[in-house]
């Protein structure tokens, strides 16, 4: 069924997984072409109308009227923020877990990182009647707690994941196995565009709706293509689903913002990458499933990544987007932690629009290098941050910002 | 191509493979264990390269492999050990392709098979590797002749199963049921249907996946596997032995634990398991000729 | 300029405001005539514009598939808890920082019960870059303390008030004292269809948009109107925002749930009346500006109110519907704190949409009448309940409620 | 209508006008403070019946208020206690409108305004009660002969000064500065102007919020107003003598504090005050007759 052609971006790509898994791709693979690009029994209908009315698009382009005069240019906002959930996530969650329903299955699991992903499913599937559970890491159940409570709202079991440092990957790893198992009558869920084929195309194609709107409101907006198109990327998926469209118009530079952490260099000793910024610094391997670029030591062996936002907190990520850096397409950029908690603040202040800390990465890029971005620039608010109001309390205490705001009516602690 | 040293361990009744994490919880002990196991019977050992990110694996392996990258194991010290290990029965190596792949300076599998070769690995086992996907290290493998081993799962079966069998080469690992490995307490029903599925094929058959004790090694090869494959029943014996911190029987004679190490347990083990694979060819019924 | 025709609402509504704050009213009440009424400047076309681009408007009109079958009878979702901020009172807050903003105004004050008010009023001052504070009850502080946090991040000051209670009712009076220094420079933003003339009647307008879009949505759904409207009431502005464009149409049952609290009984001796039904079961009286229904002991002392949603924890309500109520259109009716709880449950469960404890209230009236609404409900979401994950834990841990999900992978605490 | 009790208290010079919050802590504490206010000098007396939402109040008259209520002072305990006062000048009830449109069982305010006059109060001064919603009030006190005092605020001009103007009666109550009450240090330049824009209409013309010392009154009276108006000023020494928890000065003395009570601190604060004005009138510049 699967070809090397097709189950490839360039060298990157392929289906790397244990064989109990094969047939369960094959299976997806094939509802893949015969749903999603076949819309066989309308379920591509099916799928935009519930992401209009259950998960709220078309989402906003909004113009941003404090940081265009900021930067002396058109900033542009997507706002994914707005999606039921709170991020793009559902975009993909939704569509997958429909997906499962027309293939028959009756159980989802998946894995999160920030939780957002985990939110989405848990949420798509008490929308169509289906059996949740999401693996986490034990480190990320603390940092969101709210959104492992969202989880459970909504059905969801929740499985803490406490081998390694308790984060995205290890969650990712875990759901493997959970499938490996149980593969016959559940959907793996994957949160981004990552893992085997057709995980990434698949994804990517649920995600690419942001990138289609975003075209069609600048142009009625600005009537012009934008100069450049910023998005934040962990796995990948708001980044492909906000590059996609743009991708064939030369013109329009696109720029994967990762997480540059506290510092690129990294511990080879310790096996920890003190930064996510895998398509900036990482070199190509197979993790979960694919062929791509990723935080590796010298034997191959997957390092412990680092992110103040969680869902950057990948070694990995997708495919397509590692083929699109090495052709020329997308420039891979990253800012620290200091800079993504400045944005966060300064996004808040200005806009009246609190993004995720994953998010405020691409604002940091865009307040360094404004200059050099042309003249209109579309940045995808990828998801909002009211997940992160615990890290951002704890993170920014720990750091001098100077805009910040002083938090004495919290003067009793915490949330 | 002659046969393999891995296909001869076939040749004289039911293969028992144990396995090992390399490293676990270091060299040293590693080699003292596979040593011990070739004495209780073993036919062919699996020796697994730790990978960070084991998707395959339950906790009991998992385990192991944080011990053993926690004790410094990197590929050049598995490849020094397997060097050391001065046994008479084929090694394969059971690891993941990110290690493989990026092994050496050249880029592809190639810099690791040759390596392998050069130690005296006789095959992989590669979990992340399905038949798709394993083109480069198939063709390392042939140049180095070394054999590769290939995962059928319980959900395998028509054109997948064919494309495997036509790459196997060694044996075919039936995975005795869905799932991570991890010792279980019964023998599932999917093993004889995978076994049914493989009849026509002339490949050595071994099952893994949750065997732990001498009945289920019986039944396994009464119901036609040409050999077991037992990691977590043994891993768990070298964890006891890490946890209770005692590895030389005066120690736990002293401290009036168990009185035996960990290699004579793993030993012991290794024998009963043997033993139930052997009185499992016994029981088996014999192929009526027409 | 203003006559009783046009302050009141029958005999409910007016200005009972101190003097000091009535030239500031009536200029108010100009700009309202003209901007909002008469879409001077194109105030309207800028406001309709930020709602849609800024704010995610139309908000989805989502039939509920298991509600749909659970109560065998077409439900429909008023997704306002889509809105940015995550419930309906942006609509509002956008309006008048807005209109502040044309009259020339420099600085906003408001108050807040649940913080979706405050931090509506601060994203859109954030939008618009105006000064912002929030009046907020203390005891309403630490309930909602994320909503607090939202706040100091758009930049606005959060002014606690340790008067009373603690709650929406002392905030109120707070800041019509703060009002009553600044009014030359300072819009008071209020936060619901109360206060004097023309707050009620501007509110509304501004909320209507509610209305408007769900007749056309559910008229190109289902072809039809619907038999029944629902939509809990505080002070009352996304039930009128809600019943608005209905209120014509006849044939389309109006009903307004309040929060019953613990008991519809009161205290006459402590002055604390355990619910916040003041349609149900309040009396004529003048609190903050309007002559409404209120919750009043004998001698016309201001009750303390009680929900477990601090968002309709008042002891007044909407003069407009005080008077829609005597008119017979509008039903008035109410469901318990442990009927809100469990509906929240519910439809976090059932529909993947975790309500506001607010909005619950009118979920909870749905399970217990349905059968008495007819065949096509629309139910309000007021607003998304991610602000009441704290409250939820606490109060769904002193309950019994089969349907709430065992909480043990918060087995650390709270949130 | 024949001249008030309330416009006579004008007649002889500047007249000092206190407030107290009824049942501030008790009853009977306030009937001794009121009395002690009168030797002080009282011209009139306004004193506060205490509603639960006083949105017009600063803080030191809100936690007056809070003591009242929490002593259980009510409408009816209101009228009792004013029935009961005995002092000879002219009483106004200060109140919010939902406590006056409440009372009884008849609908509106005259049922409350009835039994004002039959316990003897002058006049009624309602924040919350701007003229164009005064109209059932101001009849009721018309058909009692009562007078109904309104506040002309900082921003109150033009025609809304001119309605407001043609409904007060006794007095108009100059909002001194916006915002609540509350004592301040220092007077506001907003007097001179507000009542400068009173000058043409002749009613008395009493000044308050924020007047605090002997200057204050002495500046504001020069400055053409015909009373002051002082509450928070005087609730601060009801306030400190409650938190002292002594009211005696057998109390004071033995606790070696100040060692005067309430009351007499009371007085001397009044006549403090009415000196203020009186010297206030000394000073003020003759109207020059053409
Ligand atoms: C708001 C938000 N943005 C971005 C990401 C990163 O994921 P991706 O790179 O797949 O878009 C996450 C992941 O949780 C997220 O929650
Ligand atoms: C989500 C939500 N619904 C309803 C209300 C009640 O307000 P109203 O009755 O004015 O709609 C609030 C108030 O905070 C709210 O946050």
């Amino acid at each position: 069924m699967s070809t090397d052609t097709n189950t490839k971006f360039g060298r990157y790509g392929g289906q790397y997984v244990p064989e109990a898994l094969m047939p369960a791709i094959e299976e997806l693979e094939e509802a893949y072409q015969r749903y999603v690009l076949g819309n066989e029994a309308g379920f591509m209908d099916d799928f935009r109308e519930r992401l209009r009315d259950f998960g709220g698009r078309p989402t906003p382009l909004q113009r941003a009227e404090q940081l265009s005069e900021r930067y002396d240019s058109e900033i542009y906002l997507k706002r994914e923020d707005l999606l039921h959930g709170g991020a793009h996530k559902l975009n993909n969650a939704l569509g997958q877990v429909l997906l499962a329903k027309y293939m028959g299955k009756e159980r989802i699991i998946a894995e999160t990182g920030a939780g957002q992903h985990g939110t989405a499913t848990a949420m798509a599937c008490a929308h169509l009647g289906m059996d949740c559970e999401i693996y986490m890491g034990e480190r990320d159940i603390n940092r969101q707690r709210p959104n492992v409570f969202r989880m459970r709202l909504n059905g969801a079991e929740v499985n803490p994941v406490t081998t390694g440092r308790g984060t995205l990957k290890e969650a990712i790893s875990e759901t493997m196995r959970d499938w490996a198992t149980s593969v016959e009558d559940t959907h793996y869920v994957i949160g981004s565009v990552v893992g085997p084929h057709p995980f990434p195309r698949m994804v990517r194609d649920f995600q690419s709706v942001i990138g289609e709107e975003a075209r069609e409101q600048i142009e009625e907006k600005a009537r012009r293509l934008p100069d450049s198109v910023l998005a934040c990327a962990g796995g990948g998926s708001n980044t492909m689903g906000a590059f996609h469209e743009f991708v064939p118009q030369e013109g329009v530079g696109l720029y994967a913002v990762e997480a540059g952490g506290s510092s690129l260099e990294v511990d080879e000793e310790g096996g920890v990458a003190p930064n996510s910024a895998s398509l900036s610094t990482g070199s190509e391997g197979v993790l979960h499933g694919a062929r791509t670029k990723l935080l590796q030591d010298r034997d191959g062996q997957i390092m412990e990544s680092h992110s103040v936002s969680s869902g950057l907190d990948y070694a990995g990520v997708g495919p397509e987007l590692a083929h699109l850096v090495d052709e020329g397409r997308v420039v891979p950029v990253n800012v620290d932690d200091d800079g993504a908690l400045e944005a966060f603040h300064r996004l808040s202040q200005l806009e009246g629009v609190i993004p995720a800390l994953e998010t405020a990465h691409a604002f940091a890029y865009l307040e360094n290098e404004h200059e050099n971005l042309g003249d209109c620039v579309i940045v995808n608010v990828s998801g909002r941050g009211d997940k992160d109001l615990e890290s951002v309390i704890e993170e920014t205490a720990e750091r001098e910002i100077d805009i910040a705001p002083d938090m004495d009516v919290f003067s009793g602690g915490g949330l | 191509m002659s046969a393999s040293r891995i296909a001869e361990a076939f040749a004289n009744g039911p293969a028992f493979i144990p396995y090992l994490a390399a490293g676990d919880p270091d060299v040293e002990s590693t080699k003292e264990y596979v040593r011990a196991l070739v004495r209780g019977g073993a036919d062919i050992v699996e020796l697994g390269l730790p990978f960070s990110e084991p998707i395959a694996e339950g906790s009991t392996i998992q385990n192991a492999i944080v011990r053993s990258l926690s004790g410094g194991m990197t590929p050049e010290s598995y490849f020094e050990l397997v060097a050391d290990l001065d046994i008479d029965v084929p090694v394969v190596c059971m690891t993941y392709y990110n290690l493989i792949y990026q092994f050496g300076d050249e880029e592809g599998p190639e810099p690791f098979v040759r390596r392998a070769a050069a130690v005296g690995i006789d095959g992989f086992v590669v979990p992340d590797l399905p038949a798709e996907e394993s083109g480069p290290l198939r063709e390392a493998c042939d140049a180095h002749g070394l054999d590769l081993v290939f995962i059928v799962a319980p959900t395998t079966r028509g054109e997948r199963l064919e494309r495997i069998m036509e790459q196997v080469s060694g044996y075919v690992y039936v995975q005795a049921r869905l799932g991570t490995t991890g010792a279980r307490t019964d023998v599932s029903d999917q093993t004889d249907t995978s076994l049914g599925r493989l009849r026509e094929w002339d490949v050595p058959k071994a099952v893994g996946f949750g065997i732990s004790e001498r009945e289920h090694a019986e039944r396994i090869v009464g119901g036609g596997a040409d050999g077991i494959i037992v990691g977590s029943a043994l891993v768990n014996i070298v964890a006891e032995g890490t946890s209770a911190g005692s590895v030389t029987r005066a120690q736990n004679v002293a401290e009036g634990s168990s009185t035996e190490t960990v290699a004579e347990r793993l030993e012991s083990k290794a024998r009963e398991l043997k033993e139930g694979a052997l009185a499992g060819r016994e029981n088996r019924p014999q192929p009526e000729r027409p």
